[in-house]
C-alpha cells in the first residue's frame, strides 16, 4: 500500500477528547454485549446442538421468565440513559460558540469554500486558524446545502443557502488536518475539500498580515454602504440609523422584537419588506441579486462596526 | 337525523364564515379550528356511522390522529425553537478588540 | 407434492399476470425484486472498484454520483422495502392465518401492478441517463440545480409508495379479518406479528413520503419555493417530512426480518420461542417509537438544538426493544436441540450482525459522537449491517425455510449453508472497515478521497467482491432445485405452523378444510414427544 | 381456473360473498376496515401539507393573511355548504342503499354528482380562471407586488396544491360515482349487498372533512382585514 494507513483520527481540538471518551464508552458497551451474545449463541449452539436425529429436548424447559425479561429491559435502559445525557452536555456545550471567539466567514459554493477573515483576507479551500484560540465560523451558502467536517475536531455542521450556521472549535495542535463538505451537493462534492493550517499564535499573525491591502470586511462594507446608496435613506433618517444596531432589540410594526444578529441584518438587505422596523415606511428596495452573499457579509460587518454602543456615530 | 346533522353542519359553516370578519386576534384561527373540529365530528359520528362502529375502526381514526399529532408537535416542535439557541451570538465589541485579527477595522 | 398446486393449477403468461392469487402474486414480487436487486448490485460493485483508487479507477464523479443515487433508490424503495412483506409476506401470511387468500386480493394484484409502474420510471430514469439526487432527494438540490431525471426518479418512488399502502392495508386487512377460528392474537406466529408492525409503517408513513416527493415535482415543475429558502421555503422542512417516512422504512425492512428470525430460531432449535408476549409487544413497540425518531438525522442539519436533544432521548428509546429481542433469540437457543441447515446459519448470522448494526446506531443516537460520524462511512457500515447483514440475512433466510413450501422442492443444503457462510464473511469484510474509515473521517457519497483511506477502501472492495459471488450462488441453485430438487413433503423441517400442515406445494385454495387452532404457537415440545413416540 | 372464476363472478353478480370469506360479516368487516385504513393514509396525505402549512403560516402571518385576503371568502362559504349538502345526500344514498331502495339510491347518487360537479365547476371554472386572471398561480402567473411577495407566493402555493389535491380527490370520486350509478342501475346492489356504495360513502364523507379544514385555513385567514 502507497501510504501508511490510520486507524484513529487525530485529536487535534478541544472538542475531540471529549468525544472520544464517549466513543470508548460507548464501544466498550458494544464490545461487551456483541462479546456477550456472541459468546452465548456460540456456547449454546455447541452445547446444544441436536446429536442425533430426532433427539428429545433436554427436560426442565423455561419459555419465559418475567425477572429476566425486566432485567434485559432496564440494564439497557441505563445504558442509553448514561449514553444521551453524556452526549447531550457535550452536544449543548458545543452548541454555542464561547463569547470571546474569533470569527472567520465561510461561504460554501458549488464546488469550493470561500473563507473570509474580519480583516479582509480571503482564502480558497484553506482555512488558517491560530492554535488554542477558540473559533467561530459563521457560515452560508450560495447554492445548495453543503456541511463543513473538520474529522480532526469532531466537528461538522450543515451550511444551509439563505441562512448562518454556526460552528466552533478550538485546536489544541499545531498542523494540517482536513476538512470535507459532507453534505452531497451535486457533481463536485468529493472536490469540495481543503486543509485546515492551525498555527501558532506568532505564524499566524504573520500569515494573516501578509498580502492584505489593509482593506477589513468593515471596510469594504462601508464602501459597499455608499456604492449601493444604503446611505440615502439609512444616513439621513429616512431609515433606521446603523449605528449602536447591532446586538440591540429592534421594535417592528408587527409588535415583535428582534435582536439586530447576523440573521436579521441579512434577512433586511434581501428581504426588507419581511421585518418593518416601527416607525419607518416601507420602501427599502430588495437587494436579493444584487449584493452577493460575501457583500452582505461585509456589509453586516461594516454595520458590526458601528458598535453597538453607539461610537462612529458620525460616520456617513 | 341526517337533516338535523346537516343544518347543524350549515350554521356552523355559517358562524365560522362571519366570525371570520371581526378580528379577535389570534383567537381567530382558534375560534375556526374549534368550529371546523366540530363539524368534523358531526360528520364522522353520523354522516360516517362511526357512532355505531366497531371499536376496531375507531381505533384506526384514533391512530390517524395520533401520528398526525406526532408529525405535527415534532416538526413545529424544530421550527419554533430553531432560533432560540442557534443564532448567532450578539456582537461582542470588546472581543473583536481583544483580536489582534482586526487590525485596522474602524474601531481602532 | 399433490397433483395439482398453485403452480401448476393453471398455464400461460395471463394465468401468472391476471392471477389474484396471493402466492402467485409473491412470485411476481420475487421475480421483479431479484430483477431490482441485480441492478442495485451492479451499481454496488462499479462503485467499490471505483474506490480502489483514490482518485477514482473507473468513473468520473459524475458518473458515481449517478451509481450510488441508483443504488440507493433501487435498493431501498424497490428491493428491501417490499422485499420480505411483499415477497414472504405475501406468500405466508394467508396461509399462516389458516385463510384462503388475502383480504383483498384484486388490490393485491393491483399493488403489483403500481410498483412495477413505479419501478418501469425508474428504470427510465436510468437508462435515459440516470439521476444523480443520492436516493434522499435533498432540496434545493433536487430542485434547482440538478439537470438529470429527478422527476423519473422521484414520480417512481411516488407511485411505488402506493403499492406499499395497499400492501399494508391488505395485511392489517388480513391479519384482523382472516384468522383461522380459534387463531386468537397470542396464537399468532411472530412473523405475523413482524408483518402487522410493518404494516402499520406502510400505512402511516407512506402516504407523508408520497406527498413530499409530489411537492419536490411540483417545486421542481414550477419552481414555486416550497422548499427553496431564497422564495422563504424551507429546505430542513423537506428533510423533516422525508425523514418521517423514511426512518420508520428502516424499520419497514429490519421488522420483517425479525420475524422471519424468530420463526426459524425456533424451528430450529426446535422449541418454544422464548419469551414470545416480548417479541410480539417489542415488534409494535418499534413501529411506534420509531416514528418519534427521525430528527436523528437531521442532528447537524441546522435543526433546532432543542429538537435535536428530544430526538435523540427517543432514539434511544428505540434501542430497548431490540435489545429484548436479541436477548430472547439468545434465550431460545438455551436447552434447544439445535441443527444447523441453511436457514439456521442466516438467523445466527442475522443476530451477530444486527447486534453489531443496533449497536452502533446508539453512537449514531448519541448527539456528540453523531456530530462526528454523521453522514461518513460509520453511517454507511451501520446502516448496511442493519440492511444488508439484518434484512437481507433475514430474507435470505425467510427465503430458505420456506422454499420447500413455495416451490415443493429441496435445494442442496450443503451449497446453501457454503452461500451462507460466504455471505457472512463477505459482509463483515465489507462493511467492518467502513466503520474505522467512518470514524476517521471520511464523508460518504465521495467518488474521490484522500489517499490514507485507501487501504481500509481495498480491503472494503475485496470483501465486495465475496459478498457478490454469496449473493449469485443461491440464485444458481435455488433455480436449479424448482426442476431437479427431491421433492420436499408438506413439513421437512418438522416445524410447526399452520403453513406446514398443507401441501408443498400449497394448493390454490391452501387448505383442503378450514385450519381450526387450539394452542399457542411453537408447540415443538409437544412435537417432540410426538416424534419419540414414533 | 378461469373458468370457475368467471363461474364466481356470476355468482358474486347476485351479491354474496368473494371466494376468500367465509360470510357476508366478514366481508363488510373487512371492507369497512380496509376503507378507513386507507383514510387514515389520507388523513398522513394531507396531513403532512397541512404541517407545511401551518409552518409557514406561522413563519410568515401576515404574508399569509394579506394572501388569504384576496380569496373570496363568500364563493369558499358557498363551496362549503354545497359540498355539505353533496354529504348529506351521499348519507341518503347509502341509508337508501341500507334499506334496498334502488330508484332512491340512483336519485341521490345523481345529486350528489351533481352538487359535487357544482362545487368542482364553482372551484375550476369560476374560482381558479378568476385567480389566474388576476396574477395569483404562482409559478405561472404571479403579479402580486405588495410587501412580501415570495412569502404571498407561498400561500398561494399551499392555498393551490391542497385545493388542487382536494378537488383531484373529488374528480376521483365522480369517476367511482358514475361507475356505481350503472351498477345501481343494473341492480348490483341490494339490501344486504351494498358495500360498495357505503365504503364509497365515508370516501366522499372523507373529502367533505377535509374541506372543513380547508375552508377557513385559506379563506377565512385574511378575512377580517
Amino acid at each position: 500500500m502507497p501510504h501508511a494507513f490510520p486507524l484513529f483520527p487525530q485529536e487535534a481540538s478541544t472538542l475531540a477528547p471529549a468525544v472520544d471518551h464517549l466513543f470508548y464508552f460507548l464501544t466498550a458497551v458494544s464490545v461487551f454485549f456483541s462479546a456477550l451474545i456472541f459468546l452465548l449463541v456460540f456456547y449454546f449452539a455447541v452445547k446444544y446442538r441436536r446429536r442425533s436425529k430426532d433427539e428429545p429436548l433436554p427436560k426442565n424447559q423455561i419459555i419465559n421468565n418475567i425477572p429476566l425479561e425486566v432485567m434485559w429491559t432496564v440494564i439497557p435502559m441505563i445504558l442509553v440513559a448514561i449514553m444521551y445525557f453524556w452526549g447531550a452536555d457535550i452536544f449543548v456545550k458545543n452548541a454555542q460558540p464561547p463569547k470571546n471567539a474569533t470569527e472567520i466567514f465561510v461561504i460554501g459554493k458549488q464546488w469550493m469554500w470561500h473563507i473570509e477573515h474580519t480583516n479582509g483576507k480571503r482564502e480558497i479551500n484553506a482555512l488558517h486558524i491560530p492554535v488554542n484560540v477558540p473559533i467561530k465560523l459563521t457560515m452560508t451558502s450560495q447554492d445548495v446545502i453543503h456541511d463543513f467536517f473538520v474529522p480532526a475536531f469532531r466537528v461538522k455542521k450543515d451550511v444551509l443557502p439563505d441562512r448562518y450556521t454556526t460552528e466552533w472549535f478550538e485546536a489544541t495542535r499545531v498542523g494540517k488536518y482536513h476538512f470535507f463538505c459532507n453534505q452531497y451537493c451535486g457533481m463536485g462534492h468529493s472536490l469540495m475539500r481543503g486543509w485546515v493550517y492551525v498555527m501558532s499564535p506568532e505564524d499566524y499573525q504573520r500569515w494573516l498580515e501578509s498580502g492584505v491591502s489593509g482593506v477589513t470586511m468593515a471596510d469594504q462594507g462601508e464602501t459597499l454602504y455608499h456604492q449601493f446608496g444604503c446611505i440615502t435613506c439609512h444616513g439621513t433618517g429616512k431609515g433606521p440609523a446603523f449605528a449602536g444596531l447591532y446586538g440591540k432589540p429592534v421594535k417592528l410594526t408587527d409588535g415583535q422584537t428582534v435582536i439586530a444578529s447576523d440573521a436579521y441584518i441579512r434577512e433586511s438587505i434581501l428581504y426588507p419588506t419581511a421585518q418593518i422596523v416601527n416607525g419607518y415606511p416601507p420602501i427599502m428596495p430588495t437587494f436579493k441579486g444584487q449584493v452577493s452573499e460575501e457583500q452582505v457579509l461585509q456589509l453586516t460587518a461594516y454595520i458590526k462596526s458601528l458598535g453597538s454602543t453607539g461610537r462612529n456615530t458620525g460616520t456617513p | 337525523m341526517y337533516f338535523v346533522v346537516f343544518f347543524s353542519l350549515l350554521t356552523l359553516t355559517l358562524l365560522t364564515w362571519q366570525i371570520a370578519y371581526i378580528d379577535l386576534g389570534r383567537w381567530n384561527m382558534v375560534v375556526a379550528l374549534i368550529i371546523s373540529i366540530t363539524k368534523t365530528v358531526l360528520v364522522a359520528a353520523f354522516f360516517m356511522h362511526l357512532r355505531w362502529s366497531a371499536s376496531m375502526v375507531r381505533l384506526v381514526v384514533f391512530a390517524a390522529v395520533f401520528w398526525l399529532a406526532i408529525m405535527l408537535t415534532l416538526t413545529l416542535g424544530d421550527i419554533f425553537t430553531r432560533n432560540m439557541v442557534s443564532q448567532p451570538q450578539p456582537w461582542q465589541a470588546s472581543s473583536v478588540v481583544s483580536q489582534p485579527t482586526t487590525a485596522g477595522s474602524p474601531q481602532r | 407434492m399433490p397433483r395439482v398446486h398453485y403452480l401448476n393449477a393453471d398455464y400461460g403468461i395471463k394465468s401468472w399476470l391476471l392471477t389474484t392469487d396471493h402466492k402467485r402474486i409473491a412470485w411476481l414480487y420475487l421475480v421483479s425484486i431479484t430483477f431490482f436487486f441485480s441492478i442495485g448490485g451492479v451499481a454496488a460493485t462499479l462503485m467499490r472498484l471505483n474506490l480502489l483508487e483514490p482518485q477514482g479507477l473507473i468513473v468520473e464523479p459524475e458518473t458515481y454520483n449517478k451509481l450510488f443515487s441508483m443504488h440507493g433508490i433501487v435498493m431501498i424503495f424497490f428491493f428491501l422495502v417490499p422485499s420480505i412483506p411483499a415477497v414472504l409476506g405475501n406468500f405466508l401470511i394467508p396461509l399462516m392465518l389458516g385463510a384462503r387468500d388475502v383480504a383483498f386480493p384484486r388490490l393485491n394484484l393491483l399493488s403489483w401492478y403500481v410498483f412495477m409502474t413505479g419501478g418501469s420510471f425508474v428504470l427510465y430514469a436510468l437508462i435515459a441517463g440516470g439521476v444523480d439526487t443520492g436516493w434522499t432527494f435533498y432540496t434545493p438540490l433536487s430542485t434547482l440545480y440538478l439537470n438529470t431525471h429527478v422527476m423519473a426518479a422521484a414520480g417512481g418512488v411516488f407511485i411505488a409508495g402506493f403499492s406499499s399502502i395497499l400492501t399494508g392495508l391488505n395485511f392489517v386487512v388480513t391479519i384482523h379479518k382472516m384468522r383461522a377460528p380459534g387463531l386468537t392474537w397470542f396464537r399468532l406466529p411472530l412473523f405475523i406479528w413482524a408483518m402487522y408492525a410493518t404494516s402499520i409503517i406502510f400505512i402511516i408513513g407512506t402516504p407523508v413520503v408520497a406527498i413530499t416527493l409530489a411537492l419536490l415535482i411540483i417545486e421542481r415543475f414550477f419552481h414555486v419555493g416550497i422548499f427553496d429558502p431564497a422564495l422563504g421555503g424551507d429546505p430542513i422542512l423537506f428533510q423533516h417530512l422525508f425523514w418521517f417516512y423514511s426512518h420508520p422504512a428502516v424499520y419497514v425492512m429490519i421488522l420483517p426480518s425479525m420475524g422471519v428470525v424468530s420463526e426459524l430460531v425456533t424451528a430450529f432449535s426446535r422449541k418454544k420461542i422464548f419469551g414470545y408476549h416480548f417479541i410480539a409487544f417489542s415488534s409494535v413497540a418499534i413501529a411506534v417509537i420509531g416514528f418519534l425518531v427521525w430528527g436523528h438525522h437531521m442532528f447537524v442539519s441546522g435543526q433546532s438544538v432543542y429538537a435535536g436533544l428530544v430526538f435523540s432521548a427517543l432514539s434511544m428509546a428505540v434501542a430497548i426493544p431490540s435489545a429484548v429481542k436479541v436477548f430472547n433469540w439468545t434465550a431460545t437457543l438455551y436447552k434447544g436441540s439445535i441443527s444447523y441447515e441453511a436457514p439456521m446459519l442466516y438467523a445466527l448470522g442475522f443476530i451477530g450482525l444486527f447486534t453489531i448494526g443496533g449497536l452502533t446506531g446508539l453512537y449514531l443516537a448519541t448527539t456528540a459522537i453523531d456530530q462526528h460520524v454523521h453522514a461518513t462511512y460509520f453511517v454507511i457500515a451501520h446502516f448496511h449491517y442493519i440492511m444488508v447483514g439484518g434484512a437481507v440475512m433475514g430474507y435470505m433466510g425467510g427465503i430458505h425455510y420456506w422454499w420447500p413450501k413455495i416451490s415443493g422442492r429441496l435445494y442442496p443444503d450443503a451449497w446453501a449453508r457454503v452461500a451462507a457462510i460466504i455471505i457472512f464473511v463477505g459482509f463483515n469484510l465489507t462493511f467492518f472497515p467502513q466503520f474505522i474509515l467512518g470514524y476517521l473521517g471520511m464523508p460518504r457519497r465521495y467518488a474521490v478521497y484522500p489517499p490514507e483511506f485507501q487501504t481500509l477502501n481495498v480491503i472494503s472492495t475485496a470483501g465486495a467482491s465475496i459478498l457478490g459471488l454469496g449473493y449469485i450462488i443461491p440464485l444458481i441453485y435455488l433455480a436449479w432445485s424448482i426442476r431437479y430438487g427431491p421433492v420436499a413433503g408438506p413439513n421437512p423441517w418438522k416445524a410447526t405452523g399452520l403453513e406446514w400442515t398443507t401441501s408443498s406445494p400449497p394448493t390454490t385454495h391452501n387448505f383442503e378444510e378450514t385450519p381450526v387452532v387450539t394452542e399457542e404457537p411453537y408447540g415443538y415440545d409437544r412435537l417432540a414427544e410426538e416424534i419419540q413416540v414414533a | 381456473m378461469i373458468a370457475s372464476r368467471r363461474k364466481y363472478k356470476l355468482h358474486n353478480s347476485q351479491a354474496v360473498v368473494a371466494e376468500q370469506f367465509d360470510d357476508r360479516t366478514q366481508q363488510h368487516e373487512a371492507a369497512s376496515l380496509g376503507m378507513w385504513i386507507f383514510l387514515a393514509t389520507e388523513v398522513m396525505f394531507f396531513g403532512a401539507l397541512f404541517t407545511g402549512y401551518t409552518i409557514y403560516r406561522n413563519l410568515y402571518t401576515t404574508a399569509f393573511e394579506a394572501g388569504s385576503h384576496l380569496l373570496n371568502a363568500k364563493i369558499g362559504a358557498l363551496n362549503t355548504a354545497v359540498l355539505i349538502g353533496s354529504s348529506l345526500t351521499m348519507a341518503l344514498a347509502v341509508h337508501a342503499a341500507q334499506t334496498g331502495m334502488r330508484k332512491r339510491l340512483m336519485t341521490f347518487l345523481v345529486s350528489t354528482m351533481v352538487l359535487g360537479g357544482v362545487f368542482l365547476y364553482i372551484k375550476f371554472a369560476i374560482e381558479w380562471v378568476h385567480d389566474y386572471r388576476d396574477g395569483m398561480v404562482p409559478g405561472l402567473h404571479f403579479t402580486y407586488s405588495g410587501p412580501q411577495a415570495s412569502h404571498v407566493a407561498m400561500f398561494f402555493c399551499f392555498y393551490f396544491i391542497m385545493t388542487g389535491v382536494h378537488a383531484l380527490h373529488m374528480i376521483i370520486g365522480e369517476g367511482v360515482m358514475t361507475v356505481l350509478l350503472i351498477m345501481a342501475w343494473r341492480g348490483r346492489f341490494s339490501k344486504e349487498s351494498h358495500n360498495h356504495i357505503e365504503m364509497f360513502g365515508l370516501y366522499w364523507h372523507f373529502i367533505d372533512i377535509i374541506w372543513i379544514f380547508l375552508f377557513p385555513l385559506l379563506y377565512l385567514l385574511g378575512a377580517h382585514y
